[in-house]
């Protein structure tokens, strides 16, 4: 299969999903012309035109709102919120309009639109362009949250995201932008809830989510020359998460490692780590470990950053550490 | 522009209909039949009747934490409304959502809502739907005078001015936010003004003045039709009660009971009816007719509402997403 | 000791504070001639001027950046948010600006403030009054998050979150602004990050916040008939969070029961209840259970809200099916 | 307002001193010597250089995502910038924040901001702390033309004239936000007009025009002392860059070059420099040795954050809270 990076698999999944439902339309800081901070909208404006690919101010409150009531009166409108630190300033339209309207109303109307950003450290852009809040809108009901760590998953992810009925917060990471893979040309869905198992293995379980994905595959060939077999389990949608795939994993290998680049406390892989200990307690033969970004904000200087992200310099020792346990 | 007969006793028709549930409101309120927050239109009536009666039923409205005016003007059903407003299974929002969040897409309300200026952009979002889509729809936001300092609003007047889109801004100058007068919350008197900021025309009317309001958002509409852009029009107002029920002694602790009198004598709905009677346009006794009739449909809803039972304990779980 | 209830013990906390200190300043929305919506702030106004208590407009965004800043130039503010629901549209300002300044201007500026809110569903105001997410606040590092759960620890924490020299969230909790219960006349403080074994016990351990707490107490006072030994640790900061006092606490009972009003995905007790899967699983012997708030909005109705808020009901089953395991 | 020669000469050292050190920058971010996000001011010099000289020590900023002119104009020194840009210990952050959060609260720096808009609450605050204080100090907030369409703009206009604030709001309208021209991003022309709806004096002045925002600053900072209340002031100017250090071919994605050859002729820098020359309040011998000289520090500047070290891993956990 010819391979596209992720940027591009998010670009094709967007022209896709415009050619085949002229409902489906475009808003966001420079994704015009300039096609994007990432490139991920590059060339859609010269296709589709500036009636379904708008350029907006800095107004972040009005555009995600008004996606909000784009989508309540029958659109399907995709935004772009340039960072995940920049959702700061419009998570009132985010958290109390979009998430609840569905409940609110009891169910009258709906609002099938997509809000896509980024997280991720590793530019030297500091404490407010580098920030993986995800988990912030994983605690909030009625979103659903997607995560995905590679081009093929970012292409059928997308597309289900931009076809569910559901508002979806897409998560997309900076530093997957140029990943490549394999990525078929046709036009797919990847239904959400399902995790992927993207690597096979007996003596742990990894549960990775984006970047930390590749970064688990990596530690794990590097202990494998040790003898040792992870499991990669990469949930792809956080909201809904499938959480048996999860336990079964566990279940298998006794041994649990969360890794997720948000903060550690309150994140994601306390989540995880939680429903282990609440639903698959006695699979465990050692404690459950967590790999992710230090309670700090992102510094700037490169040493200090590196140091902040979570990679196989923390997997790789706390493989060891959880291997110790028989 | 020159209302006719029929359309001035409608108008009359709405703004009593909207007195009358809410004084229904006070007294089961106080009963504790109804519970939660009640945020009171009394006295406002003029704006959402004059507004929403520029609109057709395929037309937009956002609304307010205040906002049983806005939704009855529009079209709402009190029977719904009321079973809502108790909790019932068979209101607007099968009871989930109460007071701040009645909804009805089939007719173009798409939301009370409970945040201060939360559903400015939500309006801008309905009209660049309207425009994409290719409809003439246009779309009402209501919002208070408090809620015009915050920064919805701002980002949504520049947004629907820029894309020229057709939406109609209005703004119930009751005064106050909670208790913190204009004067204490902005530097100036006309907000109005403020749509200079956005290329777009702002139009100040006696919000007390059915017509005033109904003449201004009717050019504002047809402007909006017209593919032109949107408006600001600022409608001067007074709430007569407290800012929710239970808000002691009708909000005297910020405000004087003299200068709830003198606004009590501007009442909205008996200035129209004593024009209706003055110009002959209805007799007293049709009035009477009108009241014992909404009265009438007042009961029913009450008695619907009473009836109606109370959502089951699984509900809690349904409509946090679309299934399928 | 005199009982007073936990609004006017916060009531005490500010004025004693702004008796002490000048730079103590007050802003909100109504939190003067009305004295707050939920009368924290009464007659405050009278005794210090309208210099010093501040009505703001309805621009949460412009008053708690203000804090900020003014923080920063030598004040001591503490702004008002009437409901935490509301502090999603000032959320840059305490995200991007309050928790992050001292770390990415390297140690220069400090953000002495403290920003007042509340949780707690329960009183029929359905989703965007109700809200309890708290955990948003304690996955943002740079950020103090106080939880008091009685008059007393209203007074000592508030006093402290004052004189603290760092940004501090003060989550107050609607329901217990009318609970009563002995608080000393004198100013004092309580230490952040000093857990309060609210309830001694041996046979389970509930960490327990807020309402929860006095929920927790009920509950254990019920299932004493039937010899059931609980303990109740309240932690009283949620950051910086004493997980000495809870993982001493499971060492001794063997059973968790963690019990916060957030939404249970991502919420505190999931944090907790990751903390113990990761540094005291030995101590267990039984899975870690968790009662929190579904993962739904906020219902207005009252049978559904009565059914979606946490307390006996929740707690008592909850605790009994931890007693099984042995 | 008749400019001294002497102001006039440092004015220009300023400007000079700016642009020479981003010069630098340009160079060093291409060799990959500086990480990160460069937001280069070049072409703007001017706002800074005559805003801030209107400006005591003691008196405050808050900056932008471009603030390394900002940041000179108030005194910051090139070598804690500089090495702050290069990651090192050594940097006005520790290295913690570079470029886009410098900062240094003894002389007035509250800093650099990364979020568009983030600044002008901050300001906000820092003035109503001056008020509250009795000191007289004035606070210059700096922000963009796409900047004012956040609600942050809004907001707090409205309460700083609320308050009669010594605020001054100083607007550089470069006609983009990043790639977006300003006729996409707002439906107006001159920003100031905005004061209006905020009951505040709003000014246009040439942002190249050293002078012009010289005088317009110092009148409202005269204002602001006085306890009359903010101003807003446009200034008109272009970056001669690209959005930032990396942005293909300097913008010429989404603006042609010849607009910016346009602006390059209306060069702040060698506008002033021509007009020293021109009223002989300097030579050409001197201006020569202002560039050697600033040239001089500059390169001293690299020195120290070259030989400077970078922060050790434990300081990655420092800083996070006051401690004690
Ligand atoms: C963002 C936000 N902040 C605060 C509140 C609390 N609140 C509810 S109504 C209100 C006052 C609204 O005043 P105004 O906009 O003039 O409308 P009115 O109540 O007078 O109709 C406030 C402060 C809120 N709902 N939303
Ligand atoms: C709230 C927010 N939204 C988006 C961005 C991304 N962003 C950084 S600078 C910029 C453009 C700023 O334009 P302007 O205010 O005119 O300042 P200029 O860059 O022209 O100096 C944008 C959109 C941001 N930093 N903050
Ligand atoms: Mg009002
Ligand atoms: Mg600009």
């Amino acid at each position: 299969m010819r391979e596209i990076t992720y940027a591009q698999a998010l670009n094709e999944a967007l022209r896709e999903c415009m050619k085949e439902d002229e409902r489906v339309i475009l808003l966001g800081e420079d994704i015009g012309k300039y096609g994007g901070i990432f490139q991920v909208t590059a060339g859609l404006l010269d296709e589709f035109g500036d009636k379904r690919v708008i350029d907006t101010p800095i107004s972040e409150a009005a555009f995600v709102g008004a996606s909000v009531g784009a989508a309540l009166t029958g659109m399907r409108p995709v935004a772009e919120i340039m960072f995940i630190d920049f959702t700061t300033v419009c998570m009132d339209m985010i958290i109390n309009q979009m998430a609840k309207m569905h409940y609110m109303f009891g169910g009258r109307g709906k609002v099938p639109m997509v809000l896509r950003t980024n997280i991720g450290a590793g530019r030297g852009a500091a404490a407010q362009h580098s920030q993986s809040f995800h988990a912030l809108y994983v605690h909030i009901p009625g979103l659903l949250v997607a995560a995905p760590s590679t081009p093929y998953d970012a292409k059928g992810l997308l597309t289900e995201a931009i076809k569910n009925e559901n508002p979806v917060i897409f998560v997309e990471h900076k530093k997957l932008y140029v990943e490549k893979g394999p990525v078929p040309e046709e036009s797919y869905s990847i239904p959400f809830g399902k995790a992927d198992i993207k690597r096979e293995g007996k003596d742990l379980t990894i549960v990775a989510t984006h970047a930390l994905v590749l970064r688990s595959l990596r530690a794990a060939e590097e202990v494998a020359k040790e003898g040792i077999d992870v499991e990669i389990i990469d949930p792809r949608t956080l909201t809904p998460l499938d959480k048996d795939t999860i336990l079964k994993s566990v279940e298998k290998t006794g041994r649990l490692l969360v890794a997720d680049e948000g903060h550690k406390t309150c994140g994601v892989a306390a989540e995880i780590s939680a429903i282990v200990a609440e639903e698959g307690i006695y699979s465990l033969r050692a404690p459950v470990q967590r790999v992710c970004s230090p309670d700090t904000p992102v510094p700037f200087s490169p040493p200090l950053e590196q140091s902040y992200i979570p990679d196989e310099k923390n997997l790789i020792p706390a493989i060891r550490r959880l291997m110790e346990y028989t | 522009m020159k209302i006719s007969k029929g359309k001035l006793f409608d108008l009359y028709a709405v703004m009593l209909k909207i007195r009358l549930f809410e004084d229904r409101i006070v007294d089961l309120y106080a009963r504790g039949l109804v519970p939660g927050l009640a945020h009171l239109y009394i006295g406002e009536e003029a704006v959402a009747a004059g507004a929403c009666a520029a609109l057709r039923d395929d037309d937009y409205i956002t609304s307010t934490h205040r906002g049983h005016g806005h939704v009855i003007a529009k079209g709402a059903e009190l029977k719904l409304m009321m079973a809502e407003l108790f909790g019932k299974k068979t209101g607007y929002c099968k009871g989930k959502g109460g007071s701040m969040h009645i909804a009805d897409m089939k007719i173009g309300i798409l939301g009370a809502n409970g945040i201060a200026g939360g559903g400015l952009p939500i309006a801008v979002g309905a009209g660049l739907s309207a425009k994409w889509r290719g409809t003439d729809q246009v779309t009402v936001s209501f919002f208070g005078d408090d809620a015009s300092n915050n920064g919805t609003f701002h980002e949504g007047l520049n947004f629907a001015s820029l894309h020229k889109l057709p939406v109609v801004f209005v703004c119930e100058n009751n005064q106050y936010g909670i208790s913190v007068h204009q004067k204490q919350h902005q530097p100036i008197t006309d907000i109005a003004i403020r749509a200079t900021s956005y290329d777009m025309p702002g139009v100040v009317v006696d919000g007390n003045d059915v017509i005033q309001v109904h003449e201004a958002v009717t050019k504002a509409v047809r402007r909006a039709r017209a593919g032109e852009g949107p408006t600001l029009i600022e409608c001067k107002t007074y709430r007569w009660r407290g800012h929710h029920e239970g808000d002691p002694n009708q909000g005297s602790r910020y405000r004087t009971k003299q200068e709830i009198e003198e606004w009590k004598k501007k009442d909205p709905v008996k200035r129209l009816a004593e024009k209706l009677l003055a110009d002959k346009v209805v007799t007293k006794k049709k009035l009477e007719e009108l009241e014992a009739n909404i009265l009438k449909e007042i009961e029913g809803a009450v008695a619907f509402a009473n009836e109606s039972k109370f959502p089951s304990q699984e509900e809690l779980y349904e409509d946090v997403y679309v299934e399928g």
